[in-house]
């Protein structure tokens, strides 16, 4: 397990986050369900962290890890404002689909 | 041998977020995220990062995706009641994050990101080291986290409790 | 402090006047405008005395980007207040014996309409000028729009917008002449001081001239116009054809000329043939209008056309002329819309077509009101004489084909007045006229008041020339040194 | 510092006012303590002692000078303002009071964190406690779907920015290795600078954007404005708008200055497309909501000129820029939101002969509409002028003229409302205007003239 | 201080009055009328002009023929290197027309007292004169251009009042509106020549202007078009072609006023005017070649539609065309005392012609046209005299005014021009058989109205006579002012002005002087011409007792010529037609089309492009969400890639 920062280019762990990441983009286009888009934004910001714990290994420096942290509260606070939103939603319009939600536009 | 076990995690990763973002079934979404949160974690051991691998699971597996699947289970989602886009979109999405995923390499092309040497210190995943840093360095964020999870507290509670009209 | 004074004066005023309430409101409007009048006599003997060093006043106001409150008034200045405190009184009285809603707000709005007048001419700093420009344009507009016609919403606000475009420009022409300034400042005499690159020149020009050329307005900026004084309330299309279109051809003379002179060498030609065209194409309209304020909008037009047309021909003459003839234009205008306003009221229209025969039952109104029109048909011992005299020779000066073009202005404008005053006031009663009531003491004091200055000053204008000779000497010397 | 700490304790005692049931002192007891931070925040001015908590120094996390305080100051005159306003806007949802406030004022936290932060993970923390709270009050009328909607929108795309906001940091540290700004910005200055770091400074910048609400970035605002309840939309428009720019123009200023040239085409591109989208489709608005949610995008573009012009001090005249603003659009939801209330309608329409039944609201919303459309002698037309001047001097030239030819474009909706009130046949709805509003509008009017009266007082602050 | 100067200063007084006291009778009326007695201000006005007429005769007896006095009163317009100043010059040539203006202003006023006796705008109508002869004093007492020009445009702007003064009556207001247009397309041409002499000399006093004149080359560009530029001037004020049409119109206006101005003193303003710049126009033989050939044509032209003309007034009124065509070919000739002493004896004849036509139709209840007359005679005594005495000095009956007066100026036709010699004295005979025409059908056979109006046919009260008297008196005798030398005399008019005339002399081509045996020969010509012209007149309106046809029968050349050419109607088409047209375009299609659409298309681009760009607001996230990332994306290529 020592070697894997030697075995490993940095760039491919960069590639896989920005795939990652897109991914997540794509989640958020391709999906109605706001629970899902949810889940691709998780995804997203899972990939930043994945990005940063790299960065953080790759140059020894371990401020990237204690960040990754922050991105954990932020993310947990996140799902749980988003999904408290998203009851109280779902109580009005019976729906998860955020096309529902286009009354409010021009 | 690390090598091997990197792309095997990466494949799975991304395998599995694709299918977080395809499966039409929310359940399922929500277990593929599991999965990939699992392997995302690997990459943390696979990057010394073992504290970080351990907080990331009990946070995200063990209580983000509780919360998703608590949700998705009260709402009683289920591939039914997906509405589906248009196949139209559908394509305009792929083409579109696809797109963006080659702008953004390509901004990056040229990162060389220098000579790698080994990092002297190889215990900076571990706990006491990020331990350290979060109550020194980064005391303010960690005490201004707590003001972030009180609204978010408060918010939720507001939110989402029941009351008449 | 006298400078203060007279600038704030109106201030209290309209602020006063909002206190009174709605019944007093226009007498206390006119004590104010009354008593402001009175100081601008009393600031004229003092400048006599002491010249315009007595009227500095210096403060500062912002020190990044530097402006400062610089006030002043010099010939040129002095005579503009003079002419906006003069007209301001008879603004107000002739709103007398009329019901206003609201009326205390009415000639709240007037009298900040003159503080912000006085302060366009009192400034002396860029900026400071720029938002009293602006300012003007406020009150101006909520009179329009609180009390004009039934059409006055589009028509206001393309008023306002059309203008505040021009003066947009403007206001971007100053910041840039403030960064090609060594001594980063707005200060007038900096900007005097300072020569421009006249590869510059030209585009500022632009800058400015649109500003003023919408203001003015210089055909083809003036779509605006005849609709605006058609729909505003009397008053209202008093202060702007009276006072507020001078703020343009004041500028022409007070920041054009003599801060751009390379880019009035390059674009002069063009703007005062454009003049001289408008001064030609309103007449040519106002000859067929059938409406009275439209009339006397496009003869405004024509008539403001051949001042700017005179202060573009760079000769000492065409300024001369333009001063006299801004401050002839601003009595006559008033003099001529009063009227409209006075028939339009009693008859309730205002085409000239469906008048006639006023003078049969009305002579007092008739014989002021020809007063008017003759004036502003230039006959000689009236004040719009030796203006368009001056202007015309002042462009004769420039061309000579120029001076014959714009002379068409005296031929033609004889024809429009003439045409409107025997449709409207001449030939028989008709069922619109037949009950016209005759001048009652306000109309006639307002009116009796404009026909004794139309002559005044038609008879010896030398003390205004006096005055401004030397304000024109220097902008002229400014403006040709390229 | 201090200030921040003061008020999260303050946040806290919102919470507990609850508990402690009293609701009642709630609002006043909040006034003043938040003016005594304003006072305590104040006197920090010019002290450079760094921050510290107990022992631990924590400077290179949070950074109190002068741009910080002054922000700060501002930020707390318009909560203050905001809460005069919710004593009555929240006066039949006394058992959620506390919470809403509580919120609001963690708002306000995460504002003074985006104006002091010397650490990207501050700017992180800054605009996520801000945001989430607000993702909260935007949804806050539950049972109102537009209420929900537009909360659901904020937030969808709030944490889809933050993505944004995240990869750009993560490629920023993985280039230089630091997330103080310091360290950054050294990084920038010396040596070479990777390819990997423009792009994390671009991604950092849309994600910023995102959260002023400039153009392409923007869709998101005129939906929320108009959804969200009127007083948070208020908030939103005016202290959550200028901690974002304040936020914006603190990354250039202080730490990715040396990187402006790479940016500055797309800023470029971004502030025209801002100014015209916003002050074009706000042309074609009824709901003053949303006409204000356009004007505030229009805004976005002008004080984007200000960051643009970072590099030679422009802080005060965005400063200036901000406040004026600010001041101004409070002073006009001050007046509308009583407006919209007694009419059920939030168009212009509700502002129908307004200045029949209340000439001197009128004459308040006329002069803040004035102000915004940036025409003297209000506060908006300096703060216009400083912004074109600062932009002028760093040779932004063409832009400023089409900023100028945009200016022109948005007096028309703001007129809009004017004629509306002044040649309108007023309806029959009575209008009551409750006095705290009243009082609230007077103060930003006094204001809106007050510092173009004396501008130095604010522009001195940050040169 | 020598005499001269104590004498001039005495002077002063009386010159100032001059003017003033038309202007004091014109306030007191104007002002105060309302509340004097009706039957008091006609004697104000009057006794004003009397005053005026008094002082003339003070300055007449103070001066001689070679002094000039200068009098500046105040500077009107000075500034920088402009100076004109308001003054006056009083010399002989302003004298003499200082004596016709308040001398026969007068004597029309005291006319019009009886005349406008009924007439409710009784003082209005003497508020008007006054102040038309206080313009008219201006006109001719100014010492430069602007003064005069301040004159010019006055007697315009009354005789505009004055043309209108039945103001209910539509066609009288067209007649003054045209009036006064015609004459400011003249006024533009003076005005224009101003600010060439302005321009070019420096100043428009005159005598600076005849100095610096003299300094350039005889008929120099410069000169021409100065000259030309002031004579446009005249034409308009003159009536001369083109600019002629408005004086016949002119006669909507009370009698009186027709004697006054459109006979006696305005429309010889041009006169005044070329001859005060004589030295100017001596210099530019070309233009006065122009202003030659301009009089004799409106000379025969105006006398050609005099032949046809059915009413009184418009008879008189194409005379007065014809004789002051007649005038500006005597100044065209370069004989500029001829002309003036013609402007004089047609002063008289024709003031009496117009009061003895104003009495027919005040005895008539305003009857105007001759073919409805006829046999008056009998029953207005002094009228009939009077006008037939008129009658023979304008046709040049030998002795009377009128014969010598024409005679001097085809005696320098003679002279200098044979063919415009034959073409006056064609134009002369006209005269004199129109104006016959005229005589007999008013007053000679049987009366051609009803019965009922037959019997209320008058004589006019003495204060009506009384003038028509006095003036058929001067009309006889006037031509004593100016015998010829043939009869041994000097003459008295011409060397009364040859201080202002002989500066011009100089300049002039010098002809051979007739012999004054020719000058008899041509006298006798003239004058038996023109008896055999009244006697086939006679011959044919009261021995055949011709009667001119209805309008509508008439043929041919007669039809162009009662319609005046119709030139009226060219000028309808050309002109008027046109700019109306004109005007609807420009308003129509230039402001609204183009202009205003211009700017109302901006607005309507930018709010639809609003209206547009609201659509991209869909209120759909994803699509939000898409825009957003595209937005990215295009960003980021621009930056990376372009």
């Amino acid at each position: 397990m020592e070697n894997t920062l030697q075995a490993v280019p940095q760039n491919w762990y960069l590639v896989l986050s920005t795939l990652l990441f897109c991914i997540g983009i794509m989640g958020v286009l391709f999906r109605r369900n706001a629970i899902i888009i949810l889940m691709c934004i998780e995804l997203m910001l899972n990939s930043v962290n994945l990005l940063l714990v790299s960065f953080s290994a790759y140059s020894g420096n371990s401020d990237g890890q204690v960040f990754v942290f922050f991105i954990m509260v932020v993310a947990a606070a996140e799902v749980a404002v988003g999904l408290a939103l998203l009851m109280s939603i779902y109580r009005n319009v019976a729906s998860t689909d955020i096309n529902v939600l286009n009354k409010l536009k021009w | 041998m690390s090598l091997y076990l990197f792309l095997t995690l990466a494949i799975l990763t991304i395998i599995s977020a694709l299918a977080v973002v395809f499966s039409k079934n929310p359940m399922y979404s929500v277990l593929w995220l599991i999965v990939c949160f699992f392997t995302i974690a690997g990459h943390y051991v696979l990057l010394n990062a073992q504290f970080l691998a351990i907080v990331h699971l009990i946070v995200y597996a063990g209580a983000i995706m509780v919360l998703f699947l608590f949700v998705v289970m009260l709402l009683n989602l289920n591939a039914d009641t997906e509405p589906h886009k248009s196949n139209l979109t559908k394509i305009a999405s792929a083409i579109a994050a696809g797109l963006f995923f080659v702008v953004l390499i390509a901004s990056m092309r040229a990162t060389e990101l220098g000579e790698f040497n080994l990092p002297n210190k190889t215990s900076i995943g571990f706990v006491e080291e990020v331990g350290k840093k979060l109550f020194t360095d980064f005391l303010l964020p960690f005490e201004i986290s707590s003001v972030l999870f009180l609204s978010a507290m408060i918010g939720s509670v507001l939110l989402a409790k029941k009351e008449k009209k | 402090m006298m400078t203060l004074l007279l600038l704030l004066l109106p201030l209290v005023a309209a602020l006063a006047v909002l206190l009174v309430g709605n019944k007093m409101a226009s007498r206390v409007a006119l004590l104010f405008t009354v008593v402001e009048f009175g100081l601008t006599i009393y600031a004229y003997t003092i400048f006599k005395q002491q010249g315009p060093d007595a009227f500095v006043f210096f403060h500062d106001w912002i020190s990044s980007p530097k402006i400062s409150v610089n006030l002043g008034m010099d010939g040129l200045s002095l005579v503009m207040i003079g002419l906006t405190n003069f007209l301001l009184p008879l603004i107000v009285l002739s709103g007398f014996n009329r019901e206003y809603s609201n009326a205390k707000t009415y000639f709240s709005l007037m009298l900040l309409m003159q503080f912000a007048l006085i302060g366009v001419f009192m400034a002396y700093d860029g900026l400071l000028y720029y938002i009293f420009w602006e300012l003007a344009l406020l009150p101006i507009y909520f009179i329009a729009l609180g009390w004009g016609g039934k059409n006055r919403v589009p028509v206001t606000l393309k008023f306002f917008i059309y203008t505040l475009a021009g003066s947009l420009f403007m206001l971007f022409g100053f910041i840039m002449l403030y960064y090609y300034n060594p001594n980063a400042s707005f200060n007038i005499t900096d900007l005097y001081n300072n020569p421009i690159c006249s590869c510059n020149q030209g585009w500022l020009f632009w800058m400015f001239f649109l500003a003023f050329a919408i203001k003015i307005p210089i055909v083809p900026f003036h779509t605006w116009q005849a609709d605006t004084y058609s729909e505003s309330p009397t008053q209202g299309t008093m202060l702007l054809s009276g006072i507020m279109l001078k703020m343009g051809t004041y500028s022409l003379i007070r920041w054009l000329l003599p801060i751009l002179p390379a880019g009035i060498a390059e674009w002069g030609p063009l703007a005062i043939t454009l003049c001289v065209i408008g001064i030609v194409y309103a007449s040519i309209i106002a000859i067929m209008q059938n409406d009275l304020k439209k009339l006397f909008a496009y003869s405004s037009v024509a008539h403001v056309g051949l001042i700017a047309a005179g202060i573009f021909a760079l000769n000492i003459e065409g300024l001369q002329g333009s001063v006299l003839q801004m401050i002839a234009h601003g009595v006559n205008v008033v003099g001529l819309f009063f009227c409209a306003d006075i028939i339009i009221n009693r008859t309730q229209t205002a085409n000239i077509n469906n008048l006639g025969g006023i003078r049969n039952i009305a002579p007092r109104f008739n014989t002021l009101f020809m007063i008017v029109v003759i004036a502003s048909v230039a006959l000689p011992l009236t004040n719009g004489f030796i203006g368009e005299f001056l202007l015309i020779y002042g462009i004769f000066k420039y061309n000579t084909w120029l001076a014959v073009f714009a002379g068409l202005t005296i031929i033609l404008g004889a024809v429009y007045m003439l045409r409107m005053f025997q449709n409207s006031m001449l030939g028989n009663t008709n069922e619109n006229t037949q009950h016209f009531a005759d001048l009652n003491w306000s109309e006639t004091l307002v009116l009796g008041i404009i026909a004794i200055t139309i002559v005044i000053m038609g008879v010896y204008p030398k003390p205004i020339f006096e005055l401004v000779q030397p304000s024109l000497d220097i902008i002229l010397n400014k403006a040709l040194a390229k | 510092m201090t200030t921040l700490i003061y008020t999260t304790c303050l946040g806290l005692f919102c919470m507990l006012a609850e508990v402690l049931n009293l609701r009642k002192l709630l609002v006043p007891a909040l006034i003043i303590g938040l003016s005594a931070i304003f006072v305590v925040n104040m006197q920090q001015w010019g002290i450079t002692t760094p921050a510290t908590i107990g022992s631990v120094s924590v400077s290179h996390m949070i950074k109190m000078d002068n741009f910080a305080i002054a922000f700060s100051g501002l930020a707390i005159i318009i909560s203050i303002l905001i809460f005069i306003l919710s004593a009555n806007y929240y006066k039949d949802e006394q058992n959620q009071i506390s919470d809403y406030l509580s919120i609001m004022v963690f708002v306000l936290c995460g504002a003074l964190v985006m104006f002091s932060y010397n650490n990207m993970a501050m700017l992180f923390l800054g605009v996520e406690i801000l945001s989430i709270s607000l993702y909260i009050m935007a949804g806050s009328r539950r049972f109102d779907t537009r209420s929900n909607e537009s909360g659901m929108k904020y937030f969808l795309m709030g944490a889809f920015a933050s993505g944004f906001l995240l990869f750009g940091i993560a490629l920023i540290y993985g280039a230089s290795g630091t997330f103080e700004l310091e360290g950054i910005s050294k990084y920038i200055t010396v040596g070479e600078i990777a390819p990997m770091f423009y792009l994390g400074v671009t991604m950092l910048l849309f994600a910023m954007l995102f959260k002023v609400s400039a153009v392409p970035f923007h869709f998101w605002s005129p939906d929320v404005y108009e959804g969200a309840p009127a007083l948070i939309t208020a908030f939103m428009s005016t202290l959550v708008k200028v901690a974002a720019f304040a936020a914006l123009y603190r990354l250039f200023s202080h730490c990715l200055g040396g990187t402006m040239y790479y940016v500055e085409p797309l800023l470029i591109i971004v502030t025209g497309a801002t100014m015209m989208v916003g002050n074009v489709t706000a042309l074609s608005q009824i709901n003053v909501k949303r006409i204000l949610a356009y004007s505030g995008i229009a805004h976005a573009g002008y004080m984007l000129l200000g960051v643009l012009s970072s590099q030679t001090n422009a802080a005060s005249s965005v400063f200036f820029y901000a406040a004026a603003y600010a001041i101004a659009t409070i002073g006009l939801f001050a007046i509308a939101i009583m407006t919209f209330k007694s009419n059920h309608s939030e168009n212009v329409e509700a502002f129908n002969g307004l200045a029949k039944k209340n000439p001197f609201a009128a004459a308040l919303i006329s002069i803040f509409m004035l102000s915004l459309a940036g025409i003297p002698p209000f506060a908006g037309f300096l703060g216009k002028y400083y912004i074109f001047s600062e932009a002028i001097r760093n040779g932004y030239v063409t832009l400023t003229l089409f900023a100028v030819i945009n200016s022109i474009i948005a007096v028309y909706y703001y007129l809009k409302v004017i004629i509306a009130m002044y040649s309108q046949p007023a309806n029959d709805k009575t209008l009551v205007i409750h006095p705290t509003y009243m009082i609230v509008a007077i103060i930003c009017a006094i204001a809106t003239i007050g510092i173009t009266i004396v501008p130095d007082m604010l522009m001195q602050i940050l040169k | 201080m020598n005499d001269k100067m104590i004498q001039d200063t005495l002077l002063v007084t009386p010159a100032l009055l001059v003017p003033l006291l038309p202007l004091i009778g014109f306030l007191i009326n104007g002002l105060f009328g309302k509340f004097l007695p009706k039957s008091i201000t006609g004697w104000i006005a009057a006794l004003a002009i009397l005053g005026s007429f008094i002082c003339t005769i003070t300055l007449f007896n103070g001066t001689n023929s070679t002094s000039s006095l200068n009098i500046d009163i105040f500077d009107w317009i000075a500034f920088s290197n402009i100076n004109i100043s308001f003054g006056f010059l009083i010399d002989p040539l302003t004298i003499t027309m200082l004596l016709v203006v308040t001398g026969i202003g007068f004597l029309i006023h005291l006319y019009s007292i009886g005349y406008m006796k009924d007439d409710e705008g009784y003082t209005r109508f003497f508020t008007y004169l006054n102040l038309f002869i206080f313009f008219m004093l201006l006109l001719v007492m100014g010492n430069n251009y602007l003064v005069m020009f301040i004159g010019w445009e006055g007697v315009g702007l009354c005789s505009y009042l004055l043309i209108g003064f039945w103001f209910k009556n539509e066609s009288y207001n067209n007649a003054a509106k045209k009036a006064f247009v015609m004459n400011r397309i003249g006024d533009l041409g003076f005005l224009l020549g101003m600010f060439f002499m302005l321009f070019y000399f420096g100043s428009i006093d005159y005598s600076t202007v005849a100095n610096q004149a003299q300094t350039l080359a005889p008929d120099s560009a410069l000169l021409i078009t100065i000259t030309m530029l002031l004579f446009v001037g005249a034409m308009g004020k003159s009536a001369q072609l083109p600019l002629f049409t408005w004086l016949p119109d002119a006669m909507a206006g009370p009698t009186p006023v027709s004697a006054l101005i459109h006979a006696a003193t305005m429309v010889t303003a041009g006169i005044y005017m070329i001859v005060r710049s004589n030295i100017l126009f001596s210099l530019a033989p070309t233009t006065l070649m122009f202003i030659l050939i301009v009089g004799v044509a409106t000379s025969v032209f105006a006398a050609v539609i005099g032949l046809l003309q059915n009413d009184i007034k418009k008879v008189l009124a194409y005379s007065t065309v014809s004789q002051l065509g007649l005038m500006f070919a005597a100044l065209g000739l370069g004989a500029f005392s001829s002309g003036m002493f013609h402007v004089v004896t047609h002063a008289f004849f024709k003031a009496l012609l117009f009061l003895g036509a104003g009495s027919v139709i005040h005895a008539l209840h305003g009857e105007q046209d001759i073919r409805k007359m006829g046999g008056l005679g009998k029953y207005i005594k002094v009228t009939y005299i009077t006008f037939l005495l008129a009658s023979l000095a304008i046709s040049g009956f030998p002795f009377l005014s009128g014969f010598f007066s024409k005679d001097e100026i085809l005696a320098h036709a003679f002279e200098q021009n044979k063919t415009v010699w034959v073409i006056l004295s064609i134009s002369s005979f006209i005269t004199a058989f129109y104006m016959f025409r005229l005589v007999f059908l008013t007053f000679f056979g049987k009366y051609r109205g009803t019965e009922e109006t037959q019997k209320h046919i008058h004589e006019s009260p003495l204060t009506m006579t009384l003038p028509l008297i006095i003036l058929c008196i001067l009309a006889v005798v006037g031509g004593l002012l100016g015998l010829p030398e043939v009869f041994h005399v000097q003459h008295a008019f011409s060397n009364y002005l040859s201080s202002v005339t002989e500066g011009s002399a100089q300049y002039l081509a010098h002809h051979e002087k007739v012999s004054h045996a020719t000058e008899i020969a041509l006298m006798s010509f003239a004058g038996i011409g023109a008896i055999v012209v009244i006697l086939f007149a006679y011959n044919k309106y009261v021995k055949r007792s011709v009667l001119p046809l209805e309008d509508n029968s008439l043929t041919g050349l007669d039809k162009i010529i009662s319609n005046k050419f119709y030139v009226d109607e060219i000028y309808e088409t050309v002109f008027v037609k046109p700019i109306t047209v004109l005007s609807d375009l420009f308003l129509v299609l230039v402001d609204k089309l183009i202009i205003d659409l211009a700017v109302n298309a901006t607005a309507w681009i930018v709010s639809t492009s609003g209206k547009t760009m609201r659509l991209m607001q869909t209120g759909n996230t994803g699509f939000y969400v898409f825009a957003m990332v595209i937005g990215m994306m295009v960003l980021l290529i621009i930056r990376l890639f372009i």
